[in-house]
């Protein structure tokens, strides 16, 4: 079981991904940000729970499923904002929008934006790893669609071959955009497809915080002792559509999926493990509506990224 | 005549060949249930049901691969790869085997495939806002379009699914919504001719797609300046129409190619090359491309609108090749 | 078991694929033929046993090790060579020597010439059969070390959830080149990764021709079924080196590994059944050979290609 | 000065910066135990050991994206694909993994990654013969050297090992024997830096490996008709040296490209647009191409040398523009 503590950090992150994701959406719809943003509502819990069983700087190739990895990690809200809208005080000047944040202190490496591009490159971050900084483990996550890439299997089994210091966790939330994960994969669990790499492969439950951190813990514990790579599934839950705005006239539980949030129910289990109560929660909202709030003023004080920045970054 | 959009225009390409051969089959990642995330195959999977109409796993490669595997066993598969971009990501099936398979054996087969290229910037990033067609134009056995208008759309895309080569399409995003005449019936158009939009003197712009559209605004702007544009689409990139293309620089002398590609080894160095070799003697001002400074296409709307090929950047040349 | 008479058909195939690969070796080594033939001695009896299970016109995508794939199917010699020599007479005009024979009325469907590009393909060729000609199955072969490639498992995953009537046979020699499969693969028997695919994995021994009959004639059946596809992993010898003239320095077993031979294993088998006795092997070899001289001299006497060949074939 | 093969210098360039830094290493398909299918890793795994040098699974996704993931944590990946094809097999780490980590990423990352490409026709058939640098060239983020003789090999390998970007190193497999005098001792050359092979007032011929080869055998013959060949070996083609380039055309007045890649939107495609647009004045004949004639590579040597520009060609070529 989680201590207390650790329990307590967690919701207070997921809730702080949940209302600053809510503000993003909501700066989208006033047309302040682009529709770029692939919400996370509903894997936020599991996301920062994955996240808290690692070391800060175990570098992270996050998911485009929502921010709560950077929140995780401390990542500046201001900043990523600031990415989204291509304003000065981004991670990365304007290049990659919200899909490529970069936070290098906090161990955020980015993201392929073709799916499964980070698989591959997640095995040359465990070599690195491995021979200049032994100990440390890439942490790689990828949805149920991204596992049907062939990346997914080259990737595994070359990690697990060479026992690299990877930790695979794919977030199956039962959809590729409007494809079902049984329409597009043959297995229903995806951590079956460990056997063919001689991994271990466990399924856990996204809205089990223990379960995802015990399974996460235990791959750390096996990567850095060179024993190599794992697949860990987590059963998640997309609240939202693909992106923000998406109809999801293809999804028969648009309407009573809430009720499965894991965040809302994490929200009961801290009230009933008395770790914080109903004000205290308003309280911290506030709070964080406070930070949103700074961030979002300190964005639009901001200057506008100089277009010229286009022509940056491209060669060293 | 009835005005529809470039996306309706290929929709009905679509329905209408896939009731015309029921050897047509159409699969992708959410063309399905959804209809495609941009709308293009609404309503195709209540008409042709899910046996011809299907979703797909994101398996790039299968995408591709699939559909020659199918073509050279006698379907005709249409296929939806979400960004065009995603042609190097199923890269060996694009250009080893669509267009080789029937070249390394020999031509016992045909390979009638044709792949739906959703292209262009609308600031998804780097991965998701090319237009590359170059890579496909280089390519040995690959054919390319690039229709410009809701009428070829329609009339291109049939046309593309009947032939029996594999056909790379590409659709750019930002036309999907814009409207215009498309007759009804059944229009194609053949590969390899291209058509001129606009008549002049002075100088000839080769452009397509999006850029077509901002080279069209600039030739309004520069009449009134006097100076007199012409303005070619190839409409197909492989084969290209460089017949047309040079009588028209016989006429004006000077020729301008706008794209929305990299510029380094993009659709106009080919053109520019292909001038310098046979219509050398009548050109008489130096070439010039505007395309994309060969950086990848940012984020963040700013920095795309700063490196694609403006209508001041098209006047500005035109102006001075008309000098 | 598999009938006598079958079991004598398939030796007499692998007697004579073994006879002719040797004289293309010979052929490649008076400067004949190019050297770019991967021999498959020691693969042959697999091979053939595995396609004698199959109807003639199931459509066939070969692995490059070797030609008893063809010869099972009863392709023209005069046209392989042909191939290999660029003489008039040959399956693909010159455009794909020995890589990419071509033999629709017997099914043989060609190859990738890139490793695993040929099991993506297969996948759609399932697809066509069952719309357009229910019952028929296509088969396709690969190595071990193709079975790395992503397209592996884009292909099986696909054709799983879609029960395409796909056969998958990896041929497990052990090695890559020079490559031994426990350095390149996570896991002992590649079967082992049905299971990611849900589909039925089965481990056969190269050298029992009964085992694998049995194992493609069940994948067929499935797949004839509408049952989905099934992946058979044959574990087979390479005899020979990656291609003829290999010196095989890498390989501590290279002057043991004839004693492993499937074929003079299938030799003493036919004999002890009574099948045929050492005289009409002899007289089978003889007329092989003579076949096979037959085919020799046909190429010799064939023109050779019009180089402008290399224009045609490109455009339908 | 000694003179060792282009292989040899490779092997040494190799040996070289993995002894000065203990960050590089190598891998690829049996680059290790058995040192190359064409021998040029032979003794680096004895030399360095398995942690440095080692095989790899037939996995080129991974041996391109690994090769990014190690290089933007500090290691300097020497990747060997076992053909120059096999790019299009890892498209999408190639152009938009190696091409763009850094710029997608804002600048965070540096990428040290060479991919060593063993290229050229030798008659192994359509998808193991090319000469794909166009692909490259056309594509943003990505270096691109074509060393010609055995001491350019080692010395732009030796600099793009230390180059802190992603460098496609095309090595011509024909030339892997070829000797040459090559100095001992710590030699690099700068990317983007060209070299006049020989000197001449008639034609420039622009040209590298195999084909460079082949321009030099031409200029000798042409020499005897008292035809003056100047030939342009780039070095590298991203950068491109256009500036030594134009220099030599204002002096000759022609340009033939010759290479080994297909022609239509070949290297020498990007070449006639640059000097159409930056040397229009100087060039008084028409740009000319010797390339692949827009067909794959046939697998019999005499398909293989029917499309190959021969020296006969090149000579044909001068002979028409010096006339
Ligand atoms: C190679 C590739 N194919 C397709 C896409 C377009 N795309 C972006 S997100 C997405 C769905 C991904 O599904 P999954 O991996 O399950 O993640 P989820 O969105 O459910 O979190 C798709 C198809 C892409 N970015 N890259
Ligand atoms: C994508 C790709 N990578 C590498 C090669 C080069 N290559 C040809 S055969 C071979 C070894 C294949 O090993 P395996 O699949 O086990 O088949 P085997 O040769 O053992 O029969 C390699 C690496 C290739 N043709 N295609
Ligand atoms: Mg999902
Ligand atoms: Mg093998």
């Amino acid at each position: 079981m989680i201590q207390n503590d650790r329990l307590r950090d967690i919701f207070a992150k997921a809730l702080l991904a949940r209302s600053f994701e809510a503000r993003l959406i909501k700066l989208t719809a006033e047309g302040f940000l682009p529709p770029l943003l692939h919400p996370g509502a509903g894997q936020e819990v599991a996301q920062i729970a994955a996240l808290s069983a690692l070391k800060r700087d175990d570098p992270v190739l996050y998911s485009h499923r929502g921010v709560a990895y950077m929140i995780a990690r401390g990542t500046s809200l201001s900043a990523m904002i600031a990415d989204m809208a291509g304003r000065a005080g981004g991670t990365n000047n304007g290049k990659g929008g919200i899909m490529h944040v970069v936070d290098l202190p906090n161990g955020i490496y980015g993201e392929s934006g073709t799916l499964g591009g980070g698989l591959v490159v997640s095995v040359g971050m465990g070599m690195a790893l491995r021979r200049r900084d032994p100990g440390r483990v890439v942490v790689h996550f990828f949805g149920d669609g991204a596992s049907n890439r062939g990346t997914f299997h080259e990737a595994l089994n070359w990690a697990a071959v060479q026992k690299l210091p990877c930790i695979y966790i794919c977030e199956n939330n039962g959809w590729a955009v409007s494809v079902p994960t049984s329409v597009s994969t043959a297995v229903e669990n995806i951590a079956d497809r460990a056997a063919g790499y001689g991994i271990p492969g466990v399924v856990v439950d996204g809205a089990d915080p223990d379960a995802v951190m015990a399974a996460v813990a235990n791959a750390a514990r096996r990567a850095r002792a060179g024993e190599g790579p794992s697949l860990i599934e987590i059963k998640a839950t997309r609240l939202l559509g693909h992106y923000a705005a998406d109809p999801q006239d293809y999804r028969a539980d648009a309407a009573s999926v809430a009720q499965r949030d894991p965040l809302a129910a994490l929200r009961r289990r801290v009230i009933e493990l008395g770790l914080l109560d109903e004000a205290e929660i308003e309280a911290m909202t506030a709070a964080h509506e406070a930070e949103i709030d700074l961030a979002v003023e300190a964005v639009k004080a901001a200057p506008p990224l100089d277009a010229d920045q286009a022509f940056t970054d491209l060669y060293a | 005549m009835r005005t529809i959009s470039y996306g309706q225009a290929i929709n009905e390409a679509l329905a209408e060949e896939m009731d015309r051969d029921g050897d047509v089959i159409l699969y992708g990642l959410d063309v399905a249930a959804w209809g495609g995330i941009f709308n293009i195959t609404k309503g195709l999977l209540e008409r042709f049901g899910p046996e011809r109409v299907f979703d797909s796993p994101i398996s790039e490669s299968v995408m591709v691969g699939a559909g020659v595997g199918a073509a050279i066993m006698g379907l005709r598969p249409v296929v939806e790869l979400q960004y065009a971009d995603f042609i190097l990501v199923a890269g060996d099936e694009i250009f080893l085997k669509a267009g080789m398979w029937r070249y390394m054996h020999g031509g016992a087969f045909k390979v009638p495939l044709v792949v739906r290229l959703p292209s262009g910037a609308t600031g998804a990033g780097p991965e998701h806002s090319t237009c590359p067609e170059a890579y496909v134009m280089h390519s040995p056995g690959l054919l390319c379009a690039v229709p410009s208008t809701a009428a070829d759309a329609k009339a291109l895309l049939k046309e593309a699914i009947r032939l029996d080569n594999p056909v790379m399409f590409f659709e750019h995003r930002r036309l999907y919504q814009k409207r215009d005449e498309v007759p009804e019936g059944d229009v194609t158009l053949p590969f390899g001719k291209g058509v001129i939009r606009r008549e002049g003197r002075h100088v000839t712009v080769v452009a397509w797609q999006y850029m077509l559209s901002r080279a069209l605004k600039a030739a309004e702007l520069l009449e009134q300046e006097g100076i007199e544009v012409e303005i070619f689409d190839p409409r197909t990139l492989s084969p290209f129409d460089s017949g047309t293309l040079i009588e028209s620089v016989k006429k004006t002398g000077a020729c301008l190619v706008v794209e929305e590609g990299y510029r380094r080894l993009g659709v106009g160095a080919e053109i520019g090359a292909i001038l310098m070799e046979q219509a050398f003697g009548y050109l008489d001002r130096p070439f010039r491309r505007l395309a994309i400074p060969d950086v990848p296409m940012a984020s963040v709307k700013p920095l795309v609108d700063r490196v694609l090929p403006s209508v001041e950047a098209i006047c500005d040349v035109c102006r001075e090749l008309a000098a």
